[in-house]
């Protein structure tokens, strides 16, 4: 409509929810000025920038709290020096690594060992393109979301082995093998937990998916029937070990490997397997937002609808992608959260037990949950309340035994006795 | 199945011969290298690996590169310099080292210990005991993963540095337990501390079971995992909570008592193979955890009845007279056996000073016991035998 | 047992073989030739009324007319103790090792290689343990002085013209 | 959803494939070059091996231990690529026709599919193909240790 006469004289028509589009009306007719064959690769670098900001921005944070987050669990404070509480610690940490030397084993080979951090980033960054903040700020809705995610999300494991076989460092060898036996574990549940939700949706579409989910709190398909619950486990243990964070952390386990399939890198190279690392992070937990938790779907029906009717009304439209991107982005980021709770809780798992664990315990599981969740789809298409009813019953019970546990952790270490010789 | 027919003898790079049965395709073996450098082995331990794939098929324990001639050193020195230098070998438990040389010294040299003293060095030796168990039970955690639990002992930890920095002036290397007696005096607010820490220290030790002991993947990791049968943890002179892992009750402190332990009341922590078999890597585990609460135990009852007196003979800090002869005697480190194998010529210092480090024996057990398992489970093995470099190479 | 009973145990068995006791030493201590010490040894640890299961130490001591191979060791079950001690020649020494015994004499054997000298005859891997392979010279020796470089790392103390030796508390 | 922002959505990818690809280069060769010393040793560029040199070359035919489960792996990864097209047509399917005898023939169809790879699963599993497999020296290695610790054994008794 804006950028109307152009785009449709020539039959083209932008994706409805698009970050271009955004772009499109901010600048308005001015943009008609500009040729075709230069401002769609204008707009695309400009999501491309967004997207690299939104990474450093998040890492840089994400590794902060993950600091935080680790020494407040372990009773010491963590950095404080750089900033306020070492906020600025990250960035410290990331000019160190700019100016630290490039060191290449001489036996190693050095083209892989060069492309290794290249397509690890490479594997990691373009999934962004799918990963949605809100319905007008987001990169593309690709039609093949959810499969580009499948599809996509595995070749950061080609970068990993490269960079493990590439320095001809037994230990990054290792590393590398078990990154391989790690793929072949995870991807199944994976895969599965995929299936469930593009088949209770119908789509592949990131957006499609969030939008069977608007409405109450129980339309997430998380609470859709009492499978729902063992999917996202299953979904959530498996993204786990894709991002190689602990418990599954067997490609770079420190303690055992030294550091893995990144033993030999330094500097930069170090840092862009960490960049990766982290934004994998990112992309995983929105993924599983999107799929079990609504995306940006704040689960209450009338302010959805209040924040829907933004008919010529444009702060309102500000206003509900604004709070879309805050759900969204906290959702995620709680899953995140998770994580790193996760990974300062649990001990390092072996590599032939991810195994017995991924074909022995999540397959099964999963398969069956799917039929179960397939038939139910059927019985009952929609969704049904008393399904939705019966999951929340059910999961309630481990959930509040969980919180019991937190709670005995945390408050209940404050009424406990302080000796005077601390 | 299973029948071998047409068999090959096919030659190894490192000597031999194998057996080949058709169908059976041999991947490389590989020779690595885990240690000096390397975050698990407690310091610079070496092992020289041979593996196929993840699987160890065999491996060769090299070490001595922390060695710092303390057999030689003492040669050299006065009978009360040698204190130092036991603090050195097993960092971790030094008063250990004090006691056993002091000990050692006393037998030979006829040296009456004042009563107080004696209870200063149960009260003190317990409480390195918990200071030792924790470091291992922490790295342990740090081995398998587990780096909360690893921070968490360490915060119990500094409690019992902080007490004997103030007891003695120092944190690691203490040098507090002279032949004869104690070098300085335990105040009652000392005492009080040291209640206090008990009292505190107690349910922490839960938090540990909860935390690490009793994890499902710690137990995965560990329950199964490098066991060593009882004759074998005999016939390779392993003691300590490795030999009592294997499931014999034999701890010093019971069965030959030195210092006064013979008035104590505490159970001998043996290995059951609750988790998965007996003398695997959770036994050996769950002993140093056991083993803090039975220390405990110890603490509280001789801070019940310590009485009051001497801590010294002043003059037994400048030297001890010893005749002329030899003896061995051993305490209960928390690694196992600390023996002192003591001749004297008569003179100042020793003619003679060798040590039975329980590291340096628990270690050589490892080539049997990591056979056949993964390069993974290898630092779980390293890590429940609890070495202590410094000791190994002395 | 008692230390007397142990003895005596030991001399109905062995009769000559059995050279003597060392009094100045406070733990039973048995001196036994070298060419019965493996068959005394595999007695101490079969026989149901000794049963020496754990060898705690194997030792050297340097009297500069001799060298004693000294083995430390413990009963599990009886909770006695016993030292044996062979002699061995200063210029030479060579002892029969008791590896095939106990396991746990192995690297014993090798430290007391490594320091003394002494020969273990039978060890399956006699090299040094402690210092590294190539070094010169067996440190614990009384005569023993330490080299004035190694590899090129030179021995400062030397160089700077003080004797490690000058102050000797024994003198 | 026309071909025309179909096309947009991958070129897209593309470019952020372009991009990643341009900034880690950039990264790597043109700031990082610009900022950071560059001091040749010859230590340095030695492989880490614990500290120690390292023992032959590691580009070995290594032993992974996981044909079978890499083989169950490919044969429930193409079943999951089977399946999409049948999760993503379900809904629709099943709602034309209003849960009637269709959905049921779509639903059992996939079902059965399933429960053939399903008994395929738990026949590998229980013929032991899952389980991690020893290669046949580190099998040797064990029963050696065994034998070992059985002679070991019988000189005690």
């Amino acid at each position: 409509m804006i950028f109307g006469g152009t785009m449709l004289s020539n039959g083209l028509v932008f994706a409805r929810y698009s970050l271009a589009e955004w772009i499109q009306g901010l600048l308005g007719d001015r943009l008609e000025m500009i040729p075709e064959w230069i401002l769609f690769p204008l707009l695309m670098l400009a999501g491309c920038l967004v997207i690299i900001g939104f990474i450093t921005v998040f890492a840089l944070f994400a590794i902060w709290m993950e600091r935080k987050v680790s020494a407040h669990m372990q009773c010491r404070l963590g950095p404080m020096e750089v900033g306020f509480h070492g906020a600025l610690q990250t960035i410290a940490d990331g000019v160190k690594l700019l100016g630290k030397e490039d060191i290449v084993p001489r036996h190693a080979d050095k083209l892989l060992h060069y492309l290794a951090p290249i397509i690890v980033f490479a594997g990691v960054f373009p999934l962004f393109v799918v990963v949605p903040f809100s319905e007008k700020i987001l990169i593309s809705d690709i039609n093949l979301g959810l499969f580009f995610v499948a599809a996509v999300g595995a070749v950061e494991v080609v970068g990993v082995i490269m960079a493990g076989w590439a320095s001809n460092n037994k230990w990054s060898l290792f590393g590398a093998m078990r990154a391989a036996t790690q793929l072949v574990s995870y991807e199944i549940p994976l895969g599965l937990a995929f299936l469930t939700i593009i088949l209770l949706a119908g789509s592949f579409s990131m957006v499609d998916i969030i939008h069977q989910q608007e409405g109450w709190l129980s339309n997430w398909f998380l609470f859709h029937n009492p499978f729902m619950p063992i999917i996202f486990l299953s979904f959530f243990t498996a993204s786990l070990a894709e991002c190689k964070r602990a418990p599954f952390d067997l490609p770079e386990a420190e303690s055992e490997l030294v550091s893995g399939f990144h033993t030999e890198y330094s500097g930069m190279k170090f840092s862009i397997f960490f960049l990766a690392e982290y934004a994998a992070m990112y992309v995983v937990c929105a993924i599983a937002a999107v799929m079990f938790l609504g995306g940006w779907s704040t689960g209450i029906k009338p302010l959805e609808a209040w924040l829907a009717d933004s008919a010529g009304n444009p702060m309102r439209e500000v206003l509900s992608n604004t709070v879309h991107l805050v759900v969204i982005v906290t959702k995620s980021m709680f899953l995140v959260f998770v994580q790193m709770w996760l990974r300062w809780t649990l001990p390092r798992i072996r590599l032939d037990q991810i195994m017995h664990v991924c074909l022995k315990v999540l397959l099964p599981w999963t398969m069956v949950a799917m039929v179960a969740t397939s038939a139910i789809e059927l019985c009952w298409p929609g969704g049904n309340m008393v399904l939705t009813a019966l999951t929340i019953v059910i999961w309630s019970i481990p959930l509040l035994w969980t919180l019991k546990a937190i709670l005995d952790m945390t408050v209940g270490i404050f009424l406990k006795f302080v000796p005077s010789g601390r | 199945m299973g029948e071998a027919t047409n068999v090959t003898e096919v030659p190894l790079p490192q000597g031999g011969t194998v057996a080949v049965k058709p169908g059976d395709f041999r991947t490389e073996e590989m020779l690595l290298n885990i240690g000096p450098q390397h975050p698990s082995t407690h310091g610079v331990l070496r092992v020289v690996v041979r593996t196929d794939g993840e699987i160890i098929l065999d491996s060769q324990v090299h070490i001595g590169y922390l060695h710092r001639c303390f057999e030689k050193v003492v040669e050299n020195v006065t009978w009360t310099q040698v204190t130092p230098y036991t603090d050195r070998m097993d960092y971790l438990a030094s008063m250990y080292n004090n006691l056993g040389y002091s000990l050692a010294v006393e037998k030979l040299g006829d040296v009456e210990v004042p009563e107080r003293a004696s209870y200063i060095r149960i009260i003190i030796g317990e409480l390195q005991r918990i200071a030792s168990h924790l470091m291992s039970v922490g790295t342990y955690g740090l081995d398998v993963g587990a780096i909360t639990a690893f921070l968490y002992c360490f915060r119990d930890r500094e409690i019992t540095l902080r007490i004997f920095e103030e007891v003695c002036g120092q944190r690691l290397n203490y040098n507090y337990i002279r032949p004869g007696g104690v070098s300085g005096d335990l105040t009652d607010e000392m005492l009080k501390k040291i209640d206090d820490f008990i009292d505190y220290f107690l349910p922490k030790i839960d938090e540990i079971d909860n935390l690490l002991s009793m994890n499902g993947i710690f137990i995965y990791r560990t329950a199964g995992v490098g066991i060593l049968p009882l004759d074998l943890a005999l016939d390779y002179g392993c003691t300590g909570p490795v030999l009592r892992g294997s499931g014999l009750a034999r701890d010093l402190r019971k069965d030959e008592p030195y210092g006064l332990y013979e008035q104590f009341d505490f159970d001998v922590i043996t290995g059951k193979g609750e988790k998965g078999q007996l003398g695997d890597c959770w036994d050996r585990y769950m002993i140093r955890v056991r083993e803090m609460r039975e220390s405990c135990k110890i603490i509280k009852q001789a801070l019940a009845k310590i009485p009051e007196g001497k801590f010294i003979e002043p003059k037994l800090l400048k030297n001890v007279k010893v005749k002329k002869g030899e003896s061995y005697l051993k305490v209960e480190n928390p690694r196992g056996e600390l023996g002192y194998y003591i001749v004297s010529d008569g003179k100042k210092g020793p003619y003679r000073c060798s040590v039975r480090a329980p590291s340096f024996c628990n270690i050589a057990v490892l080539p049997e016991i990591s056979r056949g398992c993964m390069v993974a489970d290898m630092v779980v093995i390293i890590g429940s035998i609890d070495i202590v470099m410094g000791e190994v190479d002395r | 047992m008692t230390s007397e009973e142990i003895l005596k145990r030991l001399q109905d068995q062995f009769g000559e073989a059995i050279l003597g006791t060392d009094d100045s030493s406070l733990n039973l201590t048995v001196k036994v030739a070298s060419e019965t010490l493996l068959e005394i040894s595999r007695f101490c640890r079969d026989d149901s009324s000794l049963s020496f299961d754990l060898l705690s130490l194997v030792s050297g001591v340097d009297w500069t007319d001799r060298i004693e191979s000294v083995i430390h060791l413990d009963s599990t079950a009886h909770k006695h103790h016993l030292v044996l001690k062979v002699d061995c020649d200063h210029e030479s020494p060579r002892c029969p090792s008791v590896v095939e015994i106990w396991n746990a004499a192995d690297w014993h054997e090798r430290e007391t290689y490594d320091m003394f000298g002494i020969i273990y005859e039978g060890h399956p891997n006699l090299v040094r343990i402690l210092c590294a392979e190539d070094w010169e010279g067996y440190p614990l020796r009384k005569d023993y002085l330490m080299p004035d470089e190694y590899h090129g790392i030179p021995n400062d103390f030397q160089q700077a013209g003080k004797r490690p030796q000058k102050y000797n508390p024994r003198g | 959803m026309t071909m025309a922002s179909m096309y947009f959505d991958y070129a897209n990818v593309a470019v952020f494939f372009v991009f990643a690809v341009v900034f880690v280069i950039l990264n790597i060769s043109v700031i990082s070059v610009i900022l950071r010393p560059t001091v040749e040793n010859d230590q340095k560029d030695t492989t880490y091996e614990c500290g120690e040199p390292s023992v032959g070359s590691s580009w070995v035919r290594f032993d992974m231990r996981f044909y079978t489960v890499a083989l169950v792996f490919l044969i429930f990864d193409v079943e999951v690529a089977f399946l999409y097209p049948w999760a993503v047509v379900f809904k629709d399917l099943r709602g034309a026709i209003g849960g009637s005898a269709t959905g049921v023939f779509v639903f059992l169809e996939a079902a059965i599919f399933l429960l053939i790879l399903f008994v395929g699963l738990i026949y590998v599993w229980k013929r032991g193909d899952l389980d991690w497999v020893k290669s046949s020296s580190a099998q040797e290695v064990d029963a050696r240790q065994r034998q070992m610790i059985e002679a070991k054994d019988e000189v005690r008794l």
